[in-house]
């Protein structure tokens, strides 16, 4: 039997529940070979920023017992080219794409969630205030609840009304309920979690850093049980705040943990390195898993964990 | 670019090497020297989650058993162990052809092929090639000693000529490929120099070669999470037409680089000129 | 050539610079089949509180990528079996100990150290501040600056002046540095870092958290890499206090890069679940690495990751 | 308990189990029926950190080969997957003997094995030792289906008498190996019963045997992550000499429990009167 796999973030509905984590899908044309993007719920677009932007220095990741380090540093081309090249492939080949944002301060959020204004083709945005790969670790706003606030205060002023904000809040807090609830009170409608963990590997040979950049960010199926406690966390405190939850998602079962425990949607990041069309398989796993429990909406299971017996 | 499931139809030694033969049904579409393949290591629960690439050596297609893609690879550490371990039957997971291969001249010109260790396991086909277009091949291949040279006696049936080098002496001339180039092209006159191996061989070879005019064509190694496209890691200095250096993709807009092209004292930084690099104070 | 494996932990010199996890090896003793427990650096044993204690309800763990998730709950025979049974037993066979305490409150922290005083075979006293499996989450007291150096300022009123005090701390933390100060102001000579990350893990059949515990630790490989940054980061800041590693070390090249990071000694925890006889094979295989490189002496290893070139 | 390695000698389907034969020449001590050993998975890179706990099935010793440790397992999750598909001649790390085995009579007194699925495994070697010793043997071997009954055979030959039971009728009495064994022990007149399956018919084997005055040897099956007694996540609710109730390991202090220590009803709780139990308020 089919199973309703469409859900609601905010005012967006998605047709399904699986989509690429930011920074682990470009902007969904690389992975077109690999599977069909328009049957995915969305695309999350990599990071982008006001400039371009050339990133860290390699080596840019380490390969880590089920998981990896990352060092990026949040290359791109910047909004302008992001907004001439990559965002109309992605409407003209059908695909929904959330697109995520990241600004060296405030104000840069807010010129470009205004630049996304009335720009066709944006699903949702999600404001990227949780990435540790930047110089100066002052920029993850999203470990302090002042920053975070103010960061999607900003956005929600100028972005599009209409448009979901979602804020992507990072693990390496003391208490990530708090940091929901400040971005929650500042307009987000629904929050993207996890960001990968700060994380160091090094190198054997050298004794040194191995990444380029010294610490890295941390994802993968070794961080999944930090990233399910962190939304059956928030959704217990916040049950009415869509969550997309990501961190390690491998298989459909995967992603029926982090359905079961709160989220509404499911993003695959790190996998995808190992497996590019596993957004598509994972889909089809978490459908399967669910019509083998009896389930007909993936709606009814949202959550289902935090219910008795 | 193809993800598809193949059967590991042999695994032999060569030298320090494993010779893989990775045989699959599926449509992979043309394959040209300097592709690349990557492949999922150890399997459903391993703790390796990233895939390892390997040039690709040759390809064959038999409308009995479809097609047949052969690696050359070094079992250094557990992905690439564990790879050479496998018995014949394991089915394993590969993506291929991936990158953009060596470009190859549209005139009958002398060429250069210059390979260190397993590099040499994509000029085999190369060299086929550029002999078919006509073209001179001159060889040189050079490893740190005898057991990591590959494909000496297939390249000496192909080539016009060939000179191999080892850091120990063990074969050929004792030294680096780098001492012997220089000759190689002066005698043939070489139009164009392919190079497969490590960075600062393909450095070698580029400065090489522009002091003579002639064209490198390198593929490099760098480390590659994704093979790709999608993640950004593999990325190094490479100037484009407009004179502006950025950070390249190795994967998609490589791995073969113009050895003019590649700013090989910056692999491994940012460097300053480049488009969106760090500001002072900035970013 | 033989390398000089000897290390430094306050007043405290160990002949090897492995170390067993606390609550990863018991008291030591169901070890000794395994490997010569006399030759590691130190037992660590598990925490122990004043009274008896039963622990959380089963199951108690699920294995995860890489790692492993507990709810053990503290579970143990209280101090008064503990000196009775297990310190006498270690000391008669010629093991090190160091002795691991954990209070429901700041006073139990203090009354532990005072039956501690003057007992013969405490090498030091690791102080769980960061134990997440208890049913309030207030008793992490790793998570915040005040607590956690009220705790140890406890511990050193009340402890033999002789024997120094490990704080262990917790990842869970958004600034693991704040934390590092605040206990070392407060009397602690060494620091051991990391304790288990709080995680969850949903039962894919009941989809209720599969622990009973429904959030527990997560160890193992996994959190490596976060281990090692944590470590790094607090060498950074705190450069003379002397550092114990731990955190998924599975191998002697695991616990050399622990070393470089900055750590004086590392402990093996989980994977003597995979493996009783690895604290032993590890320290093996360390020496091994270090002879290898040319190093004489692991001391001068110790930190070498923060140093140019 | 030793820690060595072994060489897959044997992995052959029985049923819907496989039945593993690990050789070794490590010297590993007196092995008892009950006795477990655990198993290390997947490899040096695995993401499956824990090792599998099975039963020890027989254990034999010829001066030429060393020690052969046989097991029977069943492939559910990953790790029992991975053991069951390693072709023979695989090194596998293995501690063994484990666990405190099951207590014989010191008198030929009447005993009855109750088994469920893959728990007949030690139930061979249980049976041949009782009669060795002189004890009446009777034998309820119950499963779901007929392909996941083990030792059907070996059992028949050396017991008095033996009883099938599955929950789908496909060989023997349809239903529960508890529907019999009332039975079962009246005819027989069972004063021991020794039993070896899931918890639930544990508790329905102790209850019955409270019943009958007959005393109940169980081997429980509880997630263990180390299996040596360090980590403490294999406990259940036992009651002591003392009468007092306490976590207790089953890895070191069983896996076989006297039914009636056991609060079953308990199990995966921790009770209100357990030593050390949380008090209200407290802890
Ligand atoms: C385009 C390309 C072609 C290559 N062709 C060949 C070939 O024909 N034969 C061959 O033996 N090797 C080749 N390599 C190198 C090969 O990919 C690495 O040796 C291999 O990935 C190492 O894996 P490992 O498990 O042994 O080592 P590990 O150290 O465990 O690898 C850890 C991680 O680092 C990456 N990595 C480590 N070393 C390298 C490296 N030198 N290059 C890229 N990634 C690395 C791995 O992919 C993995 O993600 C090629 C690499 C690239 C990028
Ligand atoms: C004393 C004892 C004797 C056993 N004897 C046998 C036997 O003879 N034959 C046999 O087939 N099985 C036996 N089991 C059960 C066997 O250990 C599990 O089926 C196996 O560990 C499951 O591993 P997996 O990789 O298939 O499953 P996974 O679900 O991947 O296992 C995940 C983790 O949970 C643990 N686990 C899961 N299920 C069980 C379980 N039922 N019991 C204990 N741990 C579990 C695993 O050890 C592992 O750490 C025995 C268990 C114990 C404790
Ligand atoms: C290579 C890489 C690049 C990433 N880039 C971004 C990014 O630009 N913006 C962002 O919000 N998250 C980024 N992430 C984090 C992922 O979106 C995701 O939150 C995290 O990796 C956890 O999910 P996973 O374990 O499935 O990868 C990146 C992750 C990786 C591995
Ligand atoms: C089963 C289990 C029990 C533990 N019990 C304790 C404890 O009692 N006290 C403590 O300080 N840490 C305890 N820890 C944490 C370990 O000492 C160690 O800090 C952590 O597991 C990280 O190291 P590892 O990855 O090597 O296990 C426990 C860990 C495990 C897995
Ligand atoms: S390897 Fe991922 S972009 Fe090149
Ligand atoms: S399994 Fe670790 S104590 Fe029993």
């Amino acid at each position: 039997m089919a199973v309703d796999l469409s859900t609601t973030i905010g005012r967006l509905t998605l047709p399904a529940p699986v989509l690429t984590a930011s920074g682990c899908a470009a902007a969904g044309r690389e992975l077109d070979p690999y599977f069909d993007i328009t049957r995915i719920g969305a695309i999350t677009t990599k990071s982008i920023m006001l400039e371009p932007r050339s990133g860290r220095p390699t080596p840019r990741m380490a390969e880590t017992p089920s998981g990896m380090l990352n060092s990026i540093g949040l290359q791109g081309p910047g909004i302008d080219a992001f907004l001439e090249h990559d965002l109309p492939w992605l409407r003209q080949r059908g695909a929904r794409a959330v697109v995520s944002i990241a600004g060296n301060d405030v104000h840069e959020f807010g010129r470009l969630a205004r630049r996304l204004r009335g720009v066709e083709g944006v699903s949702a945005i999600e404001v990227n205030i949780s990435c540790p790969n930047v110089a100066n670790r002052g920029l993850v706003f999203a470990c302090q609840m002042g920053s975070a606030a103010e960061v999607m205060a900003e956005v929600r002023r100028y972005a599009d009304p209409t448009v979901p904000l979602l804020a992507k809040l990072s693990p390496d807090v003391t208490d990530i309920v708090e940091i929901a609830h400040a971005v929650v009170d500042a307009g987000a409608d629904g929050l993207s979690m996890i960001n990968t963990m700060l994380g160091m590997s090094i190198d054997p040979v050298t004794l040194r850093p191995h990444l380029g950049g010294r610490t890295g960010g941390l994802s993968g199926p070794a961080i999944r049980p930090v990233a399910v406690r962190a939304v059956y966390q928030v959704h217990a405190a916040l049950p009415h705040v869509p969550i997309v939850g990501m961190g390690g998602i491998r298989s459909g079962r995967d992603a029926l943990e982090f359905i079961a425990a709160g989220a509404s949607a499911v993003s695959v990041g790190t996998v995808i390195f190992n497996d590019p069309s596993s957004p598509l398989r994972i889909q089809q796993e978490l459908h399967d898993e669910l019509a083998a429990r009896g389930f007909t909406s993936l709606r009814d299971v949202i959550g289902i964990a935090h219910r008795e017996g | 670019m193809t993800q598809f499931r193949a059967r590991l139809a042999g695994n032999r030694a060569v030298g320090e090497y494993r010779h893989l033969v990775l045989v699959t049904s599926a449509e992979i579409g043309q394959v040209r020297p300097g592709h690349f393949a990557t492949v999922a290591v150890g399997g459903r629960d391993s703790g390796m989650l990233l895939r390892r690439a390997f040039s690709i050596h040759r390809v064959s297609t038999k409308p009995s058993t479809g097609t047949a893609i052969e690696l050359v690879i070094a079992a250094k550490g557990p992905g690439t162990q564990w790879l050479a371990s496998q018995p014949e039957g394991t089915l394993i997971d590969v993506i291929a052809p991936l990158g953009r291969p060596f470009s190859l001249p549209k005139e009958p010109v002398p060429c250069v092929l210059v390979a260190g260790g397993y590099g040499a396991a994509p000029m085999i086909a190369l060299a086929e090639e550029l002999r078919s277009r006509g073209c001179r091949v001159d060889v040189v291949l050079g490893a740190a000693t005898e057991s990591r040279l590959f494909g000496v006696l297939d390249l000496k049936r192909i080539a016009d000529s060939i000179t191999v080098t080892t850091d120990d002496g063990s074969l050929g001339v004792r030294g680096m490929v780098s001492d012997v180039l220089p000759d190689v092209m002066r005698r043939a006159d070489s139009a164009v120099v392919y190079a497969c191996g490590p960075m600062g061989m393909l450095r070698a070879v580029s400065e090489i070669a522009a002091r003579t005019g002639a064209i490198a064509q390198c593929a490099v190694e760098e480390a590659m999470a994704c093979g790709v496209g999608v993640c950004m890691t593999c990325v190094l200095p490479v100037v484009g037409d407009d004179g502006r250096t950025r950070m390249v993709r190795s994967c998609t807009e490589g791995p073969v680089f113009r050895g003019d092209r590649v700013r090989w004292d910056a692999v491994g930084t940012v460097p300053a000129d480049a488009v969106g690099a760090p500001r002072t104070g900035g970013h």
